[in-house]
């Protein structure tokens, strides 16, 4: 009995995602958004994409900042502790982006809608909040047919393509998430297509050892890849930290278009494992992973 | 008797203000790394708070851990009890109503119960672009309290009327909260000068109690809208000696609490600080 | 920091479980019913439940056989390849005991929906299902407000009380259950309260060691029981196999009602550990447990 | 050249009959513990279609095991690759349409692609309550083909008009099965007698196979409705040598797949046999 391989490698992504694809992005605040994806977007030609992103920090900024987005829906976009996030404020402010943004649970239980084939989930909404009036093609109000209240229905989101990053996977697709799972899950569900970086291929010996952390059936991935550091500079929870020195220097980058023009030179048009040498290569892994190790519980 | 500590900041003061917000039991939401507030919820669950369970990123019911600035994540969820997607929380926690307190901050803040994380200015062609809600426009309603802490209060946060109305409580009456099949709860804002609050909907915000050493006309002044004033406005609960102890030493001896306190220009001085010790802790320095 | 214990024994179930309550239990079909707090609730005088299953066996035949129940909410009941259920069957066809009959997907749905406090759920739901038409107050014909397309409103389900049997738990109420979970995370999610029978309380150092396998948070259990073999004569998979030979000497008792009182007289009447003594002990306990780890793979 | 089966049982031509509706690649379900299907799935997955994916209980992506009567449920979650409470299942499969074969029976079922597993007689106070649906009423239509699989073809299960609509496909043709957002795919029915088939809502049932030594006219006699009888009916394609081989050897070396076919007064018997010899694989007879 053997089973069909879906392994990939980065350069492969552009078999599946497409110019003009809607591209929901996972991960959370600064954590695991599938940046080796990312970088390998802007590397490549993939252009004039609609990105979805739930709470997205530097991987919405960088497509934004390298030009690679013809539209933004989004509940939340910051660097955090950074600071607000720089190319997304000047596209918006300067460059009139296009943008959707959805409040948060909008998007969620919109891609929860998308992903099981409703065209709409009810739920006790941001009723007075501007967005549902600037934005009525995702919020209609309703009334429930048992009880008369009223609700708000969030609208179905249905990506083209998935884009997330994991712990580990097997050829077949068998995805383990041991951090932050955010929305991940439900972007994976609602998309037409999928594809998983992870920081390793095991067996699937080994994915069943521990199936409780798998988190994502082989029948929903279309294309795995192993990118290890893959989220960097974002974290891969509880295997590393985010690299606050790195966004220290893309915060510098980012700050004009001239600067983020270098930045994008320096570390993104090169191949991902050089990419890994010029942040710091195997020292700056270690610092990394080792900062999540070395937690205190009181 | 309460032994109040002599000397502490002021964010150390409003730490202890909404680390007093919770009550034990309460199940907390922790949303975007805010070092104040997370310190907060720590500080809460070592002390009065036992059972109160705490929720950030996917980690569900951790166990209380030492802040840094890099590492909540890992610790929380190396800590966890259970690990959900953000839908699973929302089953279970937000879209219920379980919620207790998930402290938010925003750029304005207004009379009506109104918060703006999207736009200073023009919605479509904004002045600034904010960072957007993310879940808050929604929480803040659904949970049983709505907490907001502000480190720097000023007519330029608590306006008048929002400029774009983010999110709203929505629901601020008691009785309009159950019947809505929300908990009763205030609205209560934490700042660097006072506490006020407000529970029903045609009724002011109300100063609840003054920071030592601030007056209700600092208050006034630096307010963009209408307070209602008691008579006796009680002085802000200092924090205990305890509670100074506690976080300095063990809930956050990094001092990233401190980090929205500072000047934009000195943040990254302090960062690369907080940085420097945190490698020197793992022999990385 | 000490945490407050949940933690009970069988008889303290009447603290929660109140007469005339409806009552969801969790298992599903020769699986995980939480079969010692079934027989505590007819050890006791607790009466007149409602009780709500997705897909029933055993739980819901011994409860209407000893008269609990004043009605029945259920997707299925059927005592699997041993038959239909025969106090069930002579309830409904002999003694009129009121039911709703509701799909399988609008159960689970409608607790779905109870527990995220919302008063419906759409879904493309069974239309031209005679159910749908005899039990109105359960489902409604509703329009999509994005794309008018007609869709199936599933209404809310809020129990009373919610039990189910799980693998393990620590005194603050943590589950973790390692078999088929089938709707007990969704019966907890919509109950008011929780009743949890564990086959074993461990310690929350235990539980944090294989946190992947924690199912429900504390803050969602009101009580929980230690009951080994808990599930017994159903399966606590992979622990331990439904007991095939315990359920044909149920199923002979269940033939008629004066064979069933002597069941139930014999079994039930009695402390759960002697009923683990009836059924027999340790040996019988082995065998089942055996059974369910000599599996073999092809 | 294909080897065919010499000695085979209507059990086992069913269950390979069964067997060849998977395609690879396919997402099955398995509801209820019914050997005669879960033995096709499994054998399908061993044979020609190793990158389907099989679910049952909570059990998601499993590993292809041994059947024996008591062990299902256990050897599916022991060879998991991910477990998923029902709600998960809904999720991603089921209201999803994306699940592509999840073989069902029924008490009665009618010309209109209608199932009763409900009641005989009038349904508030009937002469035989059935077990009820299940998820039955709604995965025949959501599913990419219903396929119903029956031991005793007969007038009293195949009737003009089910007693109750416990279920029913409701959506047939590809047309509208494609504008409602599911797959197209047909109503087949595997009988101990035939194979017949709906993919037109205003076509009747057609016989798309007769099984060895079966007539057109034994599958009309013991039909309650009207069928399409093709002018050249094929013979049902019997199961292979290496099929039959590895039903007995190595899927269902215990016989639980007979049990269905065994007459309601033998079948406490037959089961003690398999138990027996359960009983005997570990030392414990």
């Amino acid at each position: 009995m053997t089973t069909d391989s879906k392994l990939g490698k980065l350069g492969d992504i552009k078999n599946i995602i497409k110019d003009g694809d809607t591209v929901a992005i996972g991960g959370s605040w600064l954590g695991s958004h599938p940046m080796a994806i990312i970088r390998e977007i802007i590397r490549s030609d993939i252009k004039n994409l609609t990105a979805i992103t739930v709470v997205g920090s530097i991987d919405i900024d960088m497509l934004i900042g390298a030009g690679r987005l013809s539209k933004l829906m989004f509940s939340f976009v910051s660097m955090e502790a950074f600071g607000l996030a720089p190319n997304f404020r000047r596209a918006i402010e300067k460059e009139g982006l296009p943008y959707d943004e959805i409040t948060g649970l909008a998007v969620i239980i919109g891609l929860e809608a998308g992903g099981r084939n409703v065209p709409f989930l009810p739920y006790r909404g941001p009723f007075g909040s501007d967005l549902v009036k600037y934005r009525p093609e995702f919020y209609k109000e309703i009334k429930c047919p048992f009880t008369g209240e009223d609700l708000i229905a969030a609208a179905a989101i249905v990506p083209d393509v998935a884009i997330i990053h994991a712990t580990r996977a097997d050829k077949t697709g068998s995805v383990q998430i041991e951090g932050t799972s955010g929305s991940d899950v439900e972007m994976i569900r609602a998309a037409k297509k999928r594809i998983v970086s992870v920081e390793e291929i095991v067996s699937t010996e080994d994915i069943l050892k521990n199936r409780e952390k798998t988190k994502i059936p082989g029948f929903q991935v279309d294309m795995v890849i192993e990118a290890p550091l893959g989220a960097h500079p974002c974290s891969c929870a509880p295997d590393y930290v985010f690299d606050p020195w790195h966004i220290m220097k893309y915060m510098q980058g980012a700050s004009s278009p001239e600067t983020f023009k270098q930045y994008i030179d320096e570390y993104v048009m090169k191949p991902e494992f050089e990419y890994l040498e010029a942040i710091g290569g195997i020292r700056q892994a270690s610092v990394l992973k080792r900062l999540a190790r070395e937690v205190k519980f009181l | 008797m309460t032994q109040y500590a002599q000397d502490y900041s002021v964010a150390e003061l409003m730490c202890v203000t909404l680390a007093r917000e919770i009550e034990d039991g309460d199940v907390i939401v922790l949303g975007s790394f805010t070092p104040l507030a997370y310190a907060s919820y720590i500080l809460a669950k070592i002390t009065h708070a036992p059972n109160s369970t705490l929720l950030a990123y996917a980690a569900v019911d951790f166990r209380p851990f030492q802040l840094s600035f890099v590492r909540a994540e890992s610790s929380a969820i190396r800590g966890a009890a259970l690990m959900w997607t953000m839908l699973e929380d929302l089953n279970s926690v937000h879209l219920k109503g379980r919620g207790d307190v998930e402290a938010i901050s925003s750029i304005q803040a207004d009379q009506y119960g109104n918060i703006n994380l999207s736009a200073i200015g023009d919605y479509e062609k904004p002045k600034l672009r904010g960072p957007g809600g993310a879940g808050a426009p929604e929480v803040i309603k659904m949970h049983r309290k709505m907490i907001g802490y502000f480190p720097n209060h000023s007519k330029m946060t608590f306006v008048p009327k929002v400029d774009v109305i983010t999110g709203t409580r929505y629901l601020i009456g008691a009785e309009e909260r159950i019947k809505a099949g929300y908990r009763p709860g205030p609205i209560r804002y934490i700042t660097n000068l006072t506490v006020i609050s407000k529970e029903e909907k045609d009724r002011p915000f109300k100063i609840e109690s003054l920071h030592p050493g601030v007056t209700a006309d600092n208050v006034v002044d630096n307010t963009g809208f209408e307070l209602e004033i008691p008579k006796d406005i009680p002085e802000t609960e200092k924090p205990t000696a305890k509670q100074v102890r506690l976080l300095r030493e063990e809930v956050d001896p990094y001092g990233t609490m401190a980090f929205d306190f500072k000047p934009g220009k000195e943040r990254l001085g302090y960062l690369n600080e907080i940085l420097q010790k945190e490698l020197e802790a793992i022999g990385y320095a």
